[in-house]
C-alpha cells in the first residue's frame, strides 16, 4: 500500500497517468459520438439506424469497434510497408497531442501551459504530415488525391482560424487556455460570445465581432476536421474515400478515432474561446471541478452535434470555392474583426 | 531523467537528420525531416524555450515541411515508388559541409554557455512576455523590417502568380 | 467561369514541362452510378480529356428478343433495359408493337398508361436527383426522395404486384386494371408530396453551395446538344423547346394541360448542371398535373378487351417513341411471318445522353466531372443494354 | 461596385440558405420516422403480389403452356401422353386429365417474376403467392419440383404407356397390313409396307431428376 502511495507521489508516473486520461475520454467519447452520429443522421433522414443489438442499438459501436479489431489488416502490395503503417497513429499523435492542453475541467488540465492555445495550434498541424504520408503510401491516385487536398486545405484554413483565436486572445489578454476560461467565469453572460466580463459599452461593441468570429473559427474548424461541407479530401463521390481509401481494420480505425477525437477538439477549442469553456452557464451554482467537467463536455458535445447537423444537411464545396471561402471570405473578415477589436480594446 | 528525455530527442533529431541526408528516397527524406523538426522542438522545450518548440512545429512543420512535401510529390512520379535522389558533386559539397561546420565548431567553442548546476534547479517559466515585449520594445526595427520584407514577398508572389492569369484573360479577350 | 491557365514558362520562355495523369474513373466507382469506366486524363485537377468506355452490363438485350417465342415475352426484357423506369420501356415497346399490329386500345387503357408513365417519370427524376444530390456530398435529399418514391412503388405494386420490373403493359391492353382504392392512394400521394418537393427544393436545389456547384458548369449549349442527338431534360436543359408528348403526341397526351419545361439559365449559363437539374424538378410538378387531370377524367373500359391470344403481325416494321424520363426511348421492331420479331432495336437516351460528356466536361475541375455525370442521369442498365 | 454586391450578396445567400437547410433538417429530425423494422415487423403485401411462384400439382393436366409463356425457360416439364384407357382422375375445375406429368420442375433462381405462366394456365393451377423469404444457400435447393410422381410410379407409367403404344402399333401395322393387303388385291400390285410413324414420346426415356 505504502508502495502505490510513493509510486503515485512520483512525478513521472503522475504525468503518465495523466497522460491517459484523455485517451480514456476519447474512446469512450468516439464510441458514444459514433452511435450519435449514426442517429442523428438517421432521424434526420427519417431512418431509425441501429435498431438490434441492445436497447436502440445502444451496443452496436462495441460490435463495430470489435469487428474492426478483427479484420484482416490489409496493405496493399505496391504500397510503401513502412510508411504506410506509420501514417494512422500519426495522425493520432498530433489529435491526442492537443488534449493536453484542454482544460476538461476546473480541477483538470494535461498541462498547464502559457502557450496552450498556441501549441494546440501547432500540435494539430502535425496531422497534415500523417495524412500526406498516408495518402502517398498507399500507392493510389484517389488517396494520393485526397491527401494534397487535405494538406492544402488544412493549411490554407489555419489562416482564418487562427486570426480568430487572434482577436480572442487579443481580448483575454493570455493564451492560457485554463485563465482564459477563468476570465469567463461568473455565468452567461461573462461567456466571449456576449461579450466577456466587461464594462457594458465595451461588452456591447465586442458582441457583433465576437460573433463573427466565432463563425470564422466554427467553419475554419470544419475545415480542418475534413467535415461537410469542407469533406473534400475524402468525398466519397469523387475520391472514392480520399487519402483513406486504402486502409482497413484496426488502421483504418485510427484514422476514424483520430477524425473523432479531432472533432471533439475543434468543438472543445469553440467552447473555451466563445462559451465559457467549463464554467456553469449559472455562475457559481452547479461551479465545481465535477461539475465543471459536466459542462465543459456538454458545450463541445452541443457542437459535435452542429457539425454532425451541418453534415447532413449541406452539400459539399469544390476545391477552389474551398480557397475562395478561406482567403476571399473569411481571412478578410478575420482581419477586419482583429482590427475592429484592437480598437475597442485600446480606447 | 531530464538527461534521458535529452538523450532520446538528441537520438531522434540526429538519426532522423541521417536518413534526410543519407536516404537514397527522396520522400522518405522529406518524412524523416519531420522526425528532425520534431526532436528540434522537443530540446527547445528542455531548454525552457516554449514558445520556440511551438513556433518551431507550427512553421516548419505545419508549413515549410509541408510545402516541401508538395513539391516532391507533385514533381515526382507518384505512381511508383521508386524515387531515387542522386549523389552529385562529392567535392564541393563536402568542402562547404566542412567549412560551415567548422564555423559553427567554432561558435560553440567561443560562446560563453550557461550552465546550470542542477538540472531540477530551472522552473518553468513562460518565455513569450519576454519575447513580446523585446519585439515590440528594443528589437523593434529587425520586427518591423522582417514584416516588410515578408509584406513585399508576399505581394511580390502575389504578382507572380497573377500574371500569368491576368495575360491569359488579355488573350482571351482578343 | 474556369479560365484555363497558361503553363507557366521558364527564362528561356519554354513552357515547363508538366505530366498529365490518367487515372480511371469506374467501373467501381461510388459516383459513375453503375459500370461506367471513364478514363479521365487529368492535368491537376482540371479534365483534360474523359474517354468512356461502355459494356460492363451488356446483357445482349436485342439479341435475346430474337430469341423469344412471342412478343408478349419481350415485356419482361424490356423492364430490365432502364430498370428505374421501366413503365416507360414498357410503353415504348407496347407502342411500337401496337404500330405494327394496328391495334387500337380504348381510352381507359391509355389513361392508366398516361397515369402509371408519370408516375414513373417521377419516381425515376426523384432518383436522378437524389443521387446527383449524393454527388454533390448532400445525402439527406436522397432519403427524403426514396422516402417519396417508396410510395409510388407501393401504387405500382398494389396495380401490378410488382415494385420495379412491372410486366404490366401489354401489347393491347393492361395485365390488371387498376385496384378500387388506386385513385385515392393516388391522390392522398399527390398532397404529400408536393410537401416534399418544396422541402427539398429548399434544402438542395436552392443552397447556395448547390447553386455554386452547378451553375455555370458543364454548359452544353443550344446547338451541339442538338447535334449530339441529345434528349429529354438534357435537351430541354439546354433550352431547346422540344417534348416527344407535346410535339409527337402518342397515346393521348395531347388530351392534358401542361407544360414543357426550359431551362431559362435562371442561376448561370443556359444548359448548365443546375439547369438540367431544375428541368427535371419542375418536370415533376408537370407530371403531377398531368396525373391529376387524368385521374380527374378516368374514363370506363375494359383493359384486356384488345389484347390479342396470338400474336403474328405481317411482316413490316414500326418505329414507337415515349418520352422516358431520360429522353426519347424509342423501339423499331421488324417483323418477319413468325411469332418472334425479326428485329428489336432500341434507341436508348441515356446512351446518347452519355456520348455527350467528353465534349462537356473538358476544362472542367474532377468534382465537375462527379456534377457532370450525375446531370446527365444515365442508367448503365440502358446505356450497355 | 457590382462585385462588391455580388461578394456580400453571396454571403448573405450561403447564411441564409444554410439555415434554411439546417432548419428543414431539423424539422425531419423530430418528426416520426418511417422505417419498417423489417424482420419483426412486416408490411403487407397487396393481393397482386407477385412473388414465389406456387403450383397445385393436382390440377396440373400437363399442357405445356407455361413452360411455352416463361421468357426464361425455369419451368422444365416432361410429360406422357397416358393411354385413354388409364383413368388419371380429374382437376378441380372438372377438367379431366389424359397426360402424365413425370416432372414439374421450376427454377426460382432463374424465376424473373414477371407471372406470365400463370395467365395461360387453364386450369389455374399456377400461381404467384405473397412468399419471399426463400433464400438457400445452396443453389440447387432453389429448384423445386412440384411433381409428386414417384419414380417408381413413374416407371410404371412408362411401362403402361410403352404397352399401349406397342398394342397401338400391333394394331396400327395390323390395319396397315390389312389396308394393304386388301389394297394389293384390289389392285394386284406387290404391296409395300407403310412407313410406321410412332416415334415414341420424347421423354421416354429420360428420368426424374434428383431432389
Amino acid at each position: 500500500m505504502n508502495e502505490l502511495k510513493l509510486l503515485l507521489e512520483n512525478p513521472i508516473v503522475m504525468s503518465v497517468l495523466l497522460a491517459f486520461v484523455p485517451i480514456v475520454f476519447i474512446l469512450v467519447y468516439a464510441l458514444v459520438t459514433l452511435y450519435g452520429e449514426m442517429k442523428v443522421a438517421a432521424h434526420i433522414q427519417n431512418r431509425l439506424a441501429y435498431m438490434e443489438n441492445g436497447w436502440h442499438g445502444t451496443l452496436q459501436p462495441f460490435a463495430d469497434i470489435l469487428k474492426l479489431l478483427q479484420k484482416e489488416d490489409i496493405i496493399p502490395t505496391a504500397a510503401d510497408k513502412f510508411l504506410f503503417s506509420l501514417a494512422p497513429y500519426l495522425v493520432f499523435v498530433g489529435t491526442y497531442a492537443s488534449f493536453a492542453v484542454l482544460p476538461f475541467s476546473s480541477g483538470f488540465i494535461g498541462s498547464n501551459i502559457d502557450l496552450g492555445i498556441l501549441y494546440l495550434v501547432a500540435a494539430s498541424s502535425l496531422v497534415v504530415v500523417g495524412l500526406l504520408m498516408s495518402g502517398w503510401a498507399s500507392n493510389n491516385k484517389w488517396s494520393l488525391f485526397g491527401s494534397l487536398r487535405s494538406a492544402a486545405q488544412i493549411v490554407s484554413y489555419e489562416i482564418p482560424g487562427v486570426l480568430a483565436i487572434l482577436g480572442v486572445v487579443m481580448v483575454l489578454g493570455t493564451m492560457n487556455m485554463q485563465t482564459m476560461t477563468q476570465m469567463q467565469d461568473g455565468g452567461i453572460q461573462n461567456w466571449l460570445i456576449f461579450g466577456g466580463n466587461f464594462a457594458l459599452g465595451q461588452k456591447l461593441a465586442l458582441i457583433p465581432f465576437m460573433f463573427i468570429l466565432f463563425v470564422i473559427y466554427l467553419l475554419s474548424s470544419m475545415a480542418e476536421v475534413n467535415r461537410t461541407p469542407f469533406d473534400l479530401p475524402e468525398a466519397e463521390s469523387e475520391l472514392v474515400q480520399g487519402y483513406n481509401t486504402e486502409y482497413s481494420g484496426m488502421k483504418f480505425a485510427i484514422f476514424y478515432l483520430a477524425e473523432y477525437a479531432n472533432l471533439f477538439l475543434v468543438s472543445a477549442v469553440v467552447v473555451i474561446l466563445f462559451f465559457g469553456g467549463w464554467t456553469s452557464p449559472f455562475g457559481s451554482f452547479m461551479g465545481g471541478p465535477v461539475w465543471s467537467a459536466f459542462w465543459f463536455i456538454m458545450k463541445g458535445m452541443f457542437f459535435v452535434f452542429v457539425n454532425i447537423w451541418l453534415r447532413w444537411t449541406l452539400p459539399r464545396l469544390r476545391v477552389d470555392q474551398l480557397m475562395y471561402v478561406s482567403w476571399k471570405v473569411l481571412t478578410p473578415f478575420a482581419l477586419f474583426c482583429i482590427i475592429a477589436i484592437g480598437f475597442i480594446m485600446v480606447v | 531523467m531530464y538527461e534521458i528525455i535529452f538523450y532520446f530527442f538528441a537520438a531522434v533529431t540526429i538519426g532522423s537528420a541521417g536518413v534526410v541526408v543519407f536516404s537514397r528516397n527522396i520522400v522518405y527524406s522529406a518524412f524523416a525531416l519531420f522526425f528532425t523538426f520534431f526532436g528540434v522542438a522537443g530540446i527547445y522545450v528542455l531548454l525552457n524555450a516554449d514558445f520556440l518548440a511551438v513556433t518551431q512545429l507550427l512553421i516548419y512543420v505545419g508549413g515549410i515541411l509541408v510545402l516541401i512535401l508538395f513539391g516532391v510529390m507533385l514533381t515526382t512520379n507518384t505512381v511508383s515508388v521508386d524515387i531515387k535522389a542522386k549523389s552529385l558533386n562529392t567535392l564541393p559539397a563536402v568542402s562547404v559541409v566542412a567549412a560551415l561546420a567548422g564555423l559553427l565548431a567554432g561558435m560553440i567553442w567561443t560562446t560563453d554557455w550557461f550552465m546550470s548546476k542542477n538540472m531540477s534547479e530551472i522552473t518553468a517559466q513562460t518565455t513569450s512576455k519576454e519575447i513580446g515585449s523585446a519585439l515590440i520594445t528594443t528589437h523593434l526595427l529587425p520586427f518591423e523590417v522582417a514584416s516588410v520584407v515578408l509584406l513585399v514577398a508576399i505581394v511580390g508572389a502575389a504578382m507572380m502568380a497573377r500574371r500569368e492569369s491576368v495575360k491569359t484573360q488579355i488573350s482571351n479577350s482578343k | 467561369m474556369i479560365e484555363t491557365l497558361e503553363k507557366p514558362k521558364t527564362s528561356t520562355g519554354k513552357t515547363l514541362r508538366t505530366e498529365e495523369m490518367i487515372v480511371n474513373m469506374g467501373p467501381q466507382h461510388p459516383s459513375t452510378h453503375g459500370v461506367l469506366r471513364l478514363e479521365v486524363v487529368l492535368d491537376g485537377e482540371i479534365v483534360t480529356d474523359v474517354i468512356p468506355h461502355l459494356g460492363y452490363l451488356h446483357r445482349c438485350f436485342e439479341k435475346h428478343c430474337e430469341h423469344m417465342t412471342s412478343y408478349q415475352q419481350v415485356i419482361p426484357y424490356v423492364d430490365r433495359m432502364d430498370y428505374v423506369a421501366s413503365m416507360t420501356n414498357e410503353m415504348a415497346y407496347v407502342v411500337a408493337a401496337e404500330k405494327l399490329l394496328k391495334i387500337e386500345v380504348c381510352d381507359r387503357v391509355h389513361y392508366i398508361r398516361i397515369i402509371m408513365a408519370e408516375l414513373q417519370r417521377i419516381a425515376s427524376h426523384l432518383i436522378a436527383i437524389g443521387t446527383f444530390g449524393i454527388d454533390m456530398g448532400a445525402f439527406t435529399p436522397f432519403l427524403y426522395y426514396f422516402r417519396d418514391r417508396e410510395k409510388i412503388l407501393e401504387l405500382f405494386e398494389m396495380t401490378c404486384g410488382a415494385r420495379l420490373l412491372y410486366n404490366y403493359m401489354w401489347i393491347g391492353g393492361l395485365s390488371h386494371d387498376i385496384p378500387p382504392q388506386f385513385v385515392e392512394k393516388t391522390k392522398e400521394f399527390i398532397v404529400g408530396f408536393k410537401k416534399t418537393l418544396q422541402e427539398v427544393n429548399d434544402l438542395l436545389n436552392y443552397n447556395e453551395i448547390f447553386i455554386k456547384r452547378t451553375a455555370n458548369v458543364g454548359i452544353l449549349p443550344k446547338d451541339l446538344a442538338i447535334n449530339y442527338a441529345c434528349s429529354g431534360p438534357m435537351l430541354r436543359g439546354s433550352g431547346v423547346n422540344w417534348d416527344l408528348r407535346r410535339d409527337d403526341p402518342y397515346t393521348m397526351y395531347d388530351k392534358f394541360e401542361w407544360d414543357v419545361i426550359v431551362g431559362k439559365g435562371e442561376m448561370g449559363t443556359v444548359g448548365d448542371v443546375w439547369d438540367r437539374n431544375m428541368v427535371r424538378q419542375l418536370e415533376m410538378w408537370e407530371s403531377l398535373r398531368i396525373i391529376e387531370q387524368a385521374i380527374a377524367t378516368l374514363p370506363e373500359g375494359d383493359v384486356s378487351k384488345a389484347i390479342p391470344k396470338r400474336i403474328r403481325p405481317v411482316p413490316g416494321d414500326a418505329y414507337g417513341r415515349v418520352e422516358g424520363p431520360r429522353g426519347e426511348l424509342g423501339v423499331y421492331i421488324i417483323a418477319e411471318d413468325s411469332v418472334t420479331p425479326y428485329r428489336i432495336k432500341a434507341r436508348a437516351p441515356a446512351f446518347v445522353n452519355l456520348s455527350v460528356i467528353t465534349e462537356i466536361s473538358k476544362g472542367a475541375m474532377l468534382a465537375d466531372l462527379v456534377a457532370i455525370m450525375g446531370s446527365i442521369d444515365i442508367v448503365l442498365g440502358e446505356v450497355d443494354r | 461596385m457590382t462585385a462588391l454586391t455580388t461578394y456580400f450578396n453571396d454571403i448573405y445567400r450561403s447564411v441564409s440558405s444554410t439555415m434554411t437547410g439546417m432548419r428543414i433538417t431539423f424539422k425531419q429530425m423530430i418528426s416520426p420516422t418511417v422505417t419498417i423494422q423489417y424482420p419483426h415487423v412486416k408490411m403487407k403485401m397487396p393481393d397482386r403480389v407477385r412473388n414465389r411462384l406456387f403450383m397445385n400439382f393436382d390440377d396440373c393436366i400437363g399442357c405445356e403452356l407455361c413452360a411455352k409463356a416463361c421468357p426464361v425457360d425455369c419451368i422444365d416439364i416432361e410429360v406422357m401422353k397416358a393411354p385413354p384407357t388409364e383413368s388419371l382422375g380429374e382437376t378441380s375445375t372438372g377438367q379431366k386429365k389424359r397426360i402424365y406429368v413425370t416432372k414439374f420442375d421450376i427454377d426460382i433462381a432463374k424465376c424473373c417474376y414477371c407471372g406470365l405462366c400463370v395467365y395461360p394456365c387453364p386450369t389455374e393451377c399456377l400461381k404467384m403467392t405473397d412468399v419471399y423469404e426463400f433464400s438457400e444457400y445452396d443453389r440447387s435447393n432453389l429448384i423445386y419440383n412440384f411433381g409428386t410422381m414417384s419414380p417408381s410410379e413413374v416407371e410404371t407409367a412408362k411401362i403402361k404407356v410403352k404397352q399401349y403404344d406397342e398394342e397401338q402399333t400391333a394394331k396400327k401395322a395390323a390395319a396397315a397390313a390389312q389396308a394393304a393387303a386388301a389394297k394389293a388385291a384390289a389392285a394386284a400390285v406387290p404391296p409395300t409396307a407403310a412407313p410406321v410413324q410412332n416415334a415414341p414420346p420424347q421423354s421416354l426415356d429420360s428420368t426424374p431428376t434428383q431432389q
